[in-house]
């Protein structure tokens, strides 16, 4: 049996690397890398315990494939909206207040 | 072995996926039918809604379940999700209503109603979710749409804020995958099953892990709910999107919240006799944070945005104790709230549309409200009573004390006080507001005719919240 | 409503009817006459005399033991188990004998008060108080019950209220009023509670219940209790140190001063003891208090009573005094006597002071006021009057054989016996009643010398100068004696150089119509009463020790005040109005005019309140700004709020960032 | 029978927001159309609650099952009285309005403030009792917002949103409080609310709740802060709804929801709101030696009369629940009767400040003065009036409190009788200034001792009359009221205690 320290710590890192991306980045786009490196920490998660527990469903690796596939849908949906806020305004810095609508 | 398929038990699910599809198929073959989609939907989600009943009227109170292979069932519907089920088709249903009267290019509208089908699909699925994976794709299924939702109203506003609710609705997924890798980690099952958690609940370690686990999938959920401190995008989106999309937001979207955290709450319901700390703690500052914004706030619609954080503060108030009937009660008060606010968009949308946008973007506009459009704005007035929970609205006031029993159950004083504290804050937000509309009018000009299916759409709502206000069991029965 | 009909067969029982016909009489003229005279005045008259009425027929039961003990009022309130409040009348015979002297003064009253305010506009509300009045005292006089004694005496006190205030339109009547409502309830207090301790002690409100259970346990509680019931009495009953409120009173109409002062309010305390007696007897704390107020205010009284200018006060000083007697005869009755001799006196004394009012009233109509100045030779000048004010003053003098003189003599012979036997209490008593005795003749004799002083030419050169009676406040009465120069005997002023006198014309005769016959006849009968009332000891109403008086002391007391009048009389000589009190420095004279400042006093003690009161109301107020800030503090915080919502993406993830972080740690520290 | 259960409150109640909303609505109706038909819901709705009162029928039927709420209407002893005076109140706000003045929306809130009243005193149900609580707030607030003091806008809409968010945070407390209650009982029937296996220091807690929530409402010093500026800013019918109903709302709750069900915890908490109490009668007191507004300086003797009521209830005696239900009753009436002729002079004065000199009211207005004379005489607690037996009992209540500390409630009685010498003094002082009347204006000449056009007539003369008539009825006689909360206590009463140690 492998020791399961250095996935989970791999988790650790890449979650904190991502939320720290998210936090610091003013790009949208580099804010969307943070977000994808967070789900990779959820992914390799599950495939660490999908590979360590017994289990009949798979449900680690069928986890896994689900959550790539939910992100792939998410970065279509940003990176749309990211063109919008693009052409809408010129740039795509989150840290911008958005126009008020009153 | 092949899993079990039910067509009737899965059908409220499948006619709104279908229906999206559909709708897109239609339009690919007959391009200029335009306004008569949202019709279309309107009627695909009723019947959704009428597809959810049969478990509601099933006396036994059995749940139905189909998905099945070995004994586990990866689609559950019991009767607290049968009636999230019913409440957030029927929201949706009247979304599109509202929606059909506005006039917006041809080609926009089948994609609008099949993102509104698709995101309501996803709502629903959440309710009937029994696994990780269902669980994580049905919140998905019904997030996604609605920022599309949101950004293609095309105003540089509404962009804006599609980006502050994409950005946080993105991580707040994060959030959650990583929430529902705990769990798997600490259980070692993606089913969200009580018995695997009590297991996980006897292991000092594995307990850790498990609490972890919880507290990241509520603050997932929590975005959606619009929970202090998730709530940010909340006032913003809702101020800034069309009016239909922005009861969608306030409605639909929190229906599969609710339903997320009656999945994962059941499951520990057993495991904790002790209070739900991090829950209360997010309740009483949600309430606290909506009410006092709201207090100052100038616009209506993020009025309403800051009054659906403060009432999503009361809606997860009774899981503070997880009991067994926390998400029944917490169902409750949502199906108030949802009926409430339905109205109250119903009116901003029927005046939107009669009289422009810019004279209901401001609460200080609506004086003179009730001598302009008596009938508008006494639904109105209903609605803002029903959120404050003051008489003659009942239902607010018995939907008040759906979510307060619990915390006097379980003698969690501190929080019953600071409850009781947030009560009088929301009446005095929802005054103000109020005493407006008693007042006179700022802009005495005549006004558009409304449109009859706005009418329509106001009247059943607010008939409703009236006979919910003379029976309430009528909507708190809702859920057993 | 309990039964409605006695063994005697009447559908009510007389002592119902004492205290019911006047109140209803109060209650059908306030309800229905409102303004006109002429019914107003019927139905007065009808309440009175159905009063007086029910009252000698009570008596005729008494008599003739026929008279049941006890009869209902308003039922018994259901206040089990912790109180026992039957709510019942008390019939003995001193009851019947004071319901009966208190509906003859209130006839009297009733029928002076017609003629007295002949030109008043609020006559029918003075008779309509003046009958509620009359309720409210035979309520206390007939109740067995505290609860129905502390209805009647707190009604009292407001129909005095209304009384004193009847002419609102001078300011002095007004405070007077206010200050005697004040007085008397803030005594009211402690004889509430004193009596609430006796009763809840006792778990029952019937006062012959209460004596019978405190009569087996002396103890510091019941002296307490006693000792609170004797402030209230002393409050009611204008005892020192509340005597002050009861010459203000004077602002009244004369008839009302005459109800308040012969046999109503200042006796109710003496009745309320009366019942109280065989408690009273066993504490001797409680004894003490009462000797030392009764008898310090029966001195002081008398001694005001010498030096004042009014000579209406005069007579209100006079009933602080005589009322400080009746309490020393409770004060020095043995274990196991009942209150006879106090009683005795208070019949005694209602009679004459209230013939000695009434007449003064319409002496006072007729010189048109009542000090010194005016009244100086009236009695010479409306001889109608002299024999009426003679027997009153005689009687008050105690001068026999007079009614006076046998209920004080045999107040002043217990106090000696007792006095000789050993006990301190009676000691302190007979000193009392010894100044007492002299003092009442002084005073009498003065307003005798006055009333029948010859000069009436001369005083109209004096008239000029005496403005009309100044009493309540100090504004005029100092300055009457400052600014008004000294005058001779013939009323000019002295050190001024002679100037021939203009003749004065004669001031206009005014016409005043005399009292009617009704009224007259009223006068004649309380005249008639005061000369022989002292028969009432030999008559089974009363049992005293009569027949075996003490000759050497009733000497002895006629002596001293033979003497006393001797005094006076020669003090007298010489002065412009034949008042003996001229003599008197003219400092003394203006403060014993002021109640020795006892006003002041009052009004030394509400300041304090006064600022306590502004301190609250102030503190209040910042209370209730501090409320409404609390609302501008909210929206402060929301401000707060929105200035960390800045519209930005990325402030909404920091803020999931945060909460994350803290749900996480929240629930992990916490489950 | 049944019926009149069902039509006292609900007529006005249904009335009332039809009037309201035909008001709003375009078919605006004329407003002696609206005087009648509300002063005919009214007289119905009074003629139901005595109807009700004299036969007892009682309803009982499931309404909410999912939280434990039921239908659940009847009378007894404790809320006859309460149920009668509310609707001869609703009569006389709604009489007193007048035919020429009010909208229709004024008279609307009227009846639907007497309606909640009612309900409240009908329901029989812990939860349906908070509901029918809060019914009332939003009438009461549209009269005060709406209908008050034109002369300060700004103060008249500080005071009513004071009035509901106190009112509001008072009955959600209030709500937890009865919750509790619900779920320890197993039941929501009010007159069976035991919690006998609650801890002790769970039912102290919960007393403590119900008495901060209740005691908003009553209002119990220092939680008052609300009334006095509600008073001075609502229009008369506004007052005298609060005064005379709404206050009373608060004093029953405490007997149905703490004095009954938590008897522990009341003895645990008693002492400290009896100081409150007592804190409030001289409070109140004092303060109206010196306050100048006419209406504040009643509002302020409500606090002080409020406090003589708790003080009763905080002793757990049957004489103390008794004193309380008396002095609740009278104080209703007396302060109506007060805010009606207060309301009628502040309207012919301009103002009510007390400072300003007038001519004397006794001659001026000869009927309003002697109405004021009674309402301050019942307020300083004259016999012979109501206001007397719920405050001297109350002093004997007091003095043997049963199972509470003996000396610290003897030195509150006391005290107690301290306050009601400040009663005389503020009453007189209103008396000798308003009444009596100042030497600085000259005597109007009046002809013949004919009433001066000033003075009340016709509907506010009916009024005074009927109310002024209570007050001396409730004086005179009070045994068949005092048979009546009797009888309603015999029932209830095993929680309480016998009385003096």
């Amino acid at each position: 049996m492998i020791h399961l320290w250095p996935p989970l710590l791999l988790v650790a890192i890449l979650f904190g690397t991502g939320l720290y991306g998210v936090l610091a980045r003013r790009n949208a786009v580099l804010v969307l890398v943070g977000v994808e490196l967070m789900l990779a920490a959820a992914g390799l998660l599950f495939v660490t315990f999908g590979s360590t527990i017994r289990d009949t469903a798979r449900a680690g690796h069928v986890l896994t494939i689900f959550l790539i596939t939910i992100a792939a849908a998410e970065i279509a949906v940003a990176l749309a909206v990211i063109l919008a806020v693009y052409r809408s305004r010129g740039d795509i810095d989150v840290t911008v207040a958005g126009e008020d609508d009153l | 072995m092949n899993p079990t398929f039910g067509w009737l038990t899965l059908a409220p699910v499948l006619i709104a996926a279908v229906g999206a599809i559909g709708v897109l198929l239609l339009d690919a073959l007959f391009p200029r039918l335009g306004r008569v989609h949202w019709i279309l939907g309107a009627l695909l989600l009723a019947g959704g809604a009428a597809a959810a009943t049969p478990v509601l009227l099933d006396s036994a109170h059995r749940p139905r379940a189909t998905l099945c292979t070995r004994g586990t069932c990866w689609y559950t519907v019991d009767h607290v999700g049968a009636g999230l089920q019913l409440v957030a088709l029927l929201a949706s249903a009247c979304v599109a209503l509202l929606a059909f009267p506005i006039r917006i290019p041809h080609e926009r509208a089948p994609i609008q109603v099949a993102l509104l089908l698709t995101s309501t699909s996803g709502a629903v699925a959440v309710a009937g979710a029994h696994d990780l994976g269902s669980f994580l794709v049905a919140l998905e299924v019904s997030t996604l749409p609605t920022i599309a939702l949101v950004v293609l109203r095309a105003r540089h506003s509404a962009i804006d804020a599609g980006l502050s609710l994409l950005t946080t609705s993105l991580v707040s997924f994060a959030v959650l995958a990583m929430g529902a890798g705990l769990w798997f980690a600490a259980t070692g099952t993606a089913q969200l099953e009580s018995h695997a958690a009590l297991q996980a609940g006897n292991n000092a370690d594995l307990r850790r892990i498990l609490v972890l686990a919880v507290g990241f999938i509520v603050a997932g959920l929590a975005f959606k709910l619009s929970l202090a401190p998730f709530h940010l995008w909340m006032p913003e989106t809702v101020g800034a999107s069309s009016v239909p999309v922005g009861a969608l937001l306030s409605t639909t979207s929190k229906v599969a919240a609710v339903a997320g955290l009656v999945a994962v709450f059941r499951t520990v319901t057993d495991l904790s006799s002790a209070s739900m700390a991090a829950v209360g703690v997010v309740a009483v500052l949600s309430m606290t944070v909506g009410n006092l914004m709201a207090l100052r706030e100038r616009g209506a619609l993020r009025f309403l945005g800051w009054s659906t954080v403060a009432q999503a503060g009361w809606i997860v108030l009774p899981f503070t104790t997880a009991t067994a009937d926390s998400g029944r009660r917490s169902a409750q008060y949502l199906a108030v709230y949802i009926l409430a606010t339905i109205v109250a968009f119903s009116v901003i949308t029927a005046l939107a549309h009669a009289e422009g946008r810019q004279h209901v973007t401001r609460i200080a506009s609506y004086g003179g409200v009730l001598r302009r459009h008596p009938f508008l704005g006494g639904a109105l007035l209903l609605a803002l009573l029903t959120y404050a929970g003051l008489p003659p609205a009942i239902a607010g006031l018995t939907a008040k004390v759906v979510a307060l029993e619990p915390i006097t159950a379980g003698h969690l004083w501190l929080l019953a006080v600071i409850a009781a504290a947030n009560a009088m804050l929301g009446v005095a937000a929802y005054l103000r507001w109020v005493r407006i509309m008693l007042g006179a009018s700022m802009d005495p000009e005549e006004s558009d005719r409304v449109h009859p299916v706005h009418t329509a759409v106001v009247a059943v709502s607010a008939v409703a919240l009236i006979v919910c206000s003379v029976v309430p069991q009528a909507a708190l029965g809702l859920f057993g | 409503m309990g039964t409605l009909s006695d063994s005697s067969g009447w559908p009510v029982h007389p002592s119902q009817l004492i205290v019911l016909l006047p109140a209803l009489a109060a209650a059908v003229s306030l309800v229905l006459v409102r303004r006109a005279r002429i019914p107003a005045f019927v139905v007065a008259l009808l309440g009175a005399l159905g009063g007086l009425a029910a009252a000698a027929q009570l008596l005729a039961q008494q008599l003739g033991g026929t008279a049941e003990a006890s009869s209902a009022t308003v039922g018994p309130l259901p206040l089990e188990p912790v109180l026992h409040a039957p709510m019942r009348l008390g019939v003995d015979r001193f009851a019947v004998l004071l319901a009966v002297t208190v509906a003859v003064v209130a006839l009297v009253v009733q029928l002076v008060a017609r003629w007295y305010l002949r030109e008043d506009r609020r006559y029918a509300a003075f008779a309509a108080t003046v009958s509620l009045f009359t309720a409210a005292m035979q309520l206390v006089v007939l109740s067995d019950d505290v609860l129905l004694t502390i209805v009647g005496w707190e009604l009292m006190g407001w129909c005095s209220y209304l009384l004193i205030g009847h002419d609102s339109e001078r300011e002095k009547a007004r405070r007077a009023a206010y200050k005697a409502f004040l007085v008397t309830r803030l005594a009211d207090a402690p004889f509430a509670i004193g009596l609430v301790l006796l009763a809840t002690g006792a778990h029952t409100t019937s006062l012959s219940a209460i004596v019978r259970h405190w009569s087996g346990q002396p103890s510091t509680l019941l002296t307490g209790g006693l000792i609170a019931v004797i402030v209230g009495v002393a409050g009611k009953s204008a005892q020192v140190p509340f005597q002050d409120w009861l010459p203000d009173a004077m602002e009244g109409p004369t008839p009302a001063s005459a109800l308040i002062h012969a046999a109503t309010m200042v006796a109710a305390g003496t009745v309320v003891l009366g019942r109280l007696l065989p408690l009273l007897e066993r504490s001797d704390a409680a004894r003490t208090v009462l000797v030392l107020i009764a008898g310090i205010s029966t001195v002081l009284a008398g001694f005001l009573a010498y030096c004042q200018t009014d000579l209406k006060r005069l007579l209100a000083w006079s009933t602080v005094s005589q009322v400080g007697l009746m309490l020393l005869g409770l004060a020095i009755v043995p274990v196991g006597h009942r209150a006879d001799l106090a009683l005795n006196h208070l019949v005694a004394h209602a009679m004459f002071k209230a013939l000695l009012f009434l007449v003064f009233g319409w002496i006072s109509v007729l010189v048109g006021g009542t000090v010194v100045a005016r009244m100086s030779g009236a009695v010479r000048a409306h001889p109608a009057t002299r024999a009426l004010v003679a027997i009153g003053l005689l009687s008050l003098a105690g001068v026999p054989p007079m009614a006076g003189f046998v209920s004080k003599d045999l107040i002043v012979d217990e106090a000696a016996t007792r006095a000789v036997n050993g006990d301190g209490v009676s000691r302190i008593a007979f000193v009392a009643l010894a100044f007492s005795v002299a003092l009442t003749a002084a005073y009498c004799m003065r307003a005798w010398l006055i009333l029948d002083h010859r000069s009436v030419v001369e005083r109209n050169a004096a008239l000029e100068i005496v403005e009309d009676s100044v009493t309540v406040q100090e504004v005029g009465i100092v300055e009457l004696f400052v600014t008004s120069a000294q005058v001779d005997r013939r009323g000019r002023e002295v050190g001024q150089p002679l100037v021939p006198i203009v003749p004065e014309p004669e001031p206009e005769p005014v016409t005043v119509v005399a009292p009617d016959a009704a009224s007259r006849l009223g006068l004649r009968l309380l005249a008639l009463l005061a000369v022989v009332g002292g028969l009432l000891v030999t008559t089974p109403l009363l049992s005293l020790d009569w027949n075996h008086p003490a000759w050497a002391l009733i000497a002895a007391t006629l002596l001293l005040m033979a003497a006393v009048a001797v005094f006076v009389r020669v003090q007298s000589l010489g002065t412009p109005y034949g008042d003996a009190a001229g003599r008197l420095p003219l400092t003394l004279r203006s403060v014993a005019d002021r109640g020795l400042g006892m006003d002041g006093v009052y009004v030394a003690l509400t300041r304090p309140v006064v600022a306590l009161a502004r301190l609250v109301a102030g503190a209040e107020r910042g209370l209730e700004t501090g409320v409404h800030s609390t609302a501008r503090g909210a929206r402060g915080l929301a401000g707060v709020g929105a200035r960390l919502q800045n519209g930005t993406p990325t402030a909404g993830l920091v803020a999931v960032a945060l909460g994350v972080v803290a749900v996480g740690l929240i629930g992990i520290s916490l489950w | 029978m049944v019926a009149a259960l069902l039509v006292a409150p609900l007529a006005p109640l249904l009335g009332g927001t039809a009037l309201i909303a035909a008001d709003r609505s375009r078919l605006r109706i004329a407003t002696a159309a609206a005087y009648g038909v509300a002063l005919t819901l009214a007289v119905v709705a009074l003629a139901a609650a005595l109807l009700a009162v004299w036969k007892r029928p009682g309803i009982d039927h499931s309404w909410v099952p999912a939280i434990g709420m039921r239908l659940h209407l009847a009378i007894d002893g404790i809320s006859a009285p309460l149920v009668v005076l509310t609707a001869a109140i609703g009569v006389l706000v709604v009489l007193h309005a007048g035919w020429r003045e009010p909208s229709a929306t004024y008279l609307g809130a009227l009846l639907m403030v007497t309606g909640g009243a009612l309900a409240t005193f009908l329901v029989q149900d812990a939860i349906a009792f908070f509901l029918a609580f809060e019914l009332v707030l939003v009438p009461m607030w549209l009269l005060i917002a709406r209908f008050g003091d034109t002369t300060r806008p700004g103060e008249r809409d500080r005071a009513a949103t004071m009035f509901v968010l106190y009112t509001v945070l008072g009955s959600t407390l209030m709500l937890v409080g009865i919750l509790v209650l619900v779920v320890s009982a197993g039941t929501s029937d009010l007159t069976h609310l035991q919690t006998a296996h609650l801890s002790r220091s769970t039912q102290t807690v919960v007393a403590a709740l119900l008495m901060i929530g209740i005691g908003i409402k009553i209002p119990i010093w220092p939680l008052h802060s609300w009334l006095p500026a509600a008073h001075t800013a609502a229009p008369t019918g506004g007052s005298v709804l609060l005064a005379a109903v709404l206050l009373k709302m608060g004093t029953y709750a405490v007997v149905r929801l703490v004095v009954f069900p938590l008897p522990r915890g009341l003895h645990a908490i008693a002492p400290v709101v009896a100081v409150f109490a007592v804190a409030g009668i001289l409070i109140g007191g004092l303060v109206c030696l010196v306050e100048r507004s006419l209406k504040r300086l009643i509002a302020w003797s409500s606090v002080a009369h409020m406090g003589f009521v708790v003080l009763a209830l905080m002793t757990g005696t049957t004489l103390g629940v008794q004193a309380a239900l008396y002095g609740n009753i009278a104080h209703g009436v007396i302060s109506a009767l007060l805010f009606v002729v207060v309301g009628g002079l502040k309207k012919r004065w301009g103002d009510d400040d007390l400072q300003t000199a007038r001519r004397a009211l006794r001659q001026v207005s000869p009927r309003l003065g002697l109405a004021l004379v009674v309402g301050f005489a019942g307020s300083l607690a004259l016999p012979g009036l109501a206001g007397f037996w719920g405050e001297v009992l109350t002093l004997f209540s007091a003095w043997s409190p049963g199972d509470r500390p003996l000396t610290l409630f003897r030195v509150l009685a006391v005290a107690a009788a301290t306050g009601s010498v400040l009663a005389a003094a503020y009453a007189l002082r209103v008396l000798r200034t308003v009444w009596a009347g100042t030497d600085s204006l000259p005597d109007v000449v009046t002809d013949g001792g004919s009433v001066v056009a000033q003075d009340a007539h016709a509907v506010e003369w009916i009024v005074i009359a009927v109310l002024v008539a209570a007050v001396v009825a409730l004086g005179v006689w009070p045994t068949p009221l005092m048979h009546q909360t009797a009888y309603g206590l015999a029932h209830v009463s095993r929680v309480l205690v016998g009385g003096a140690p």
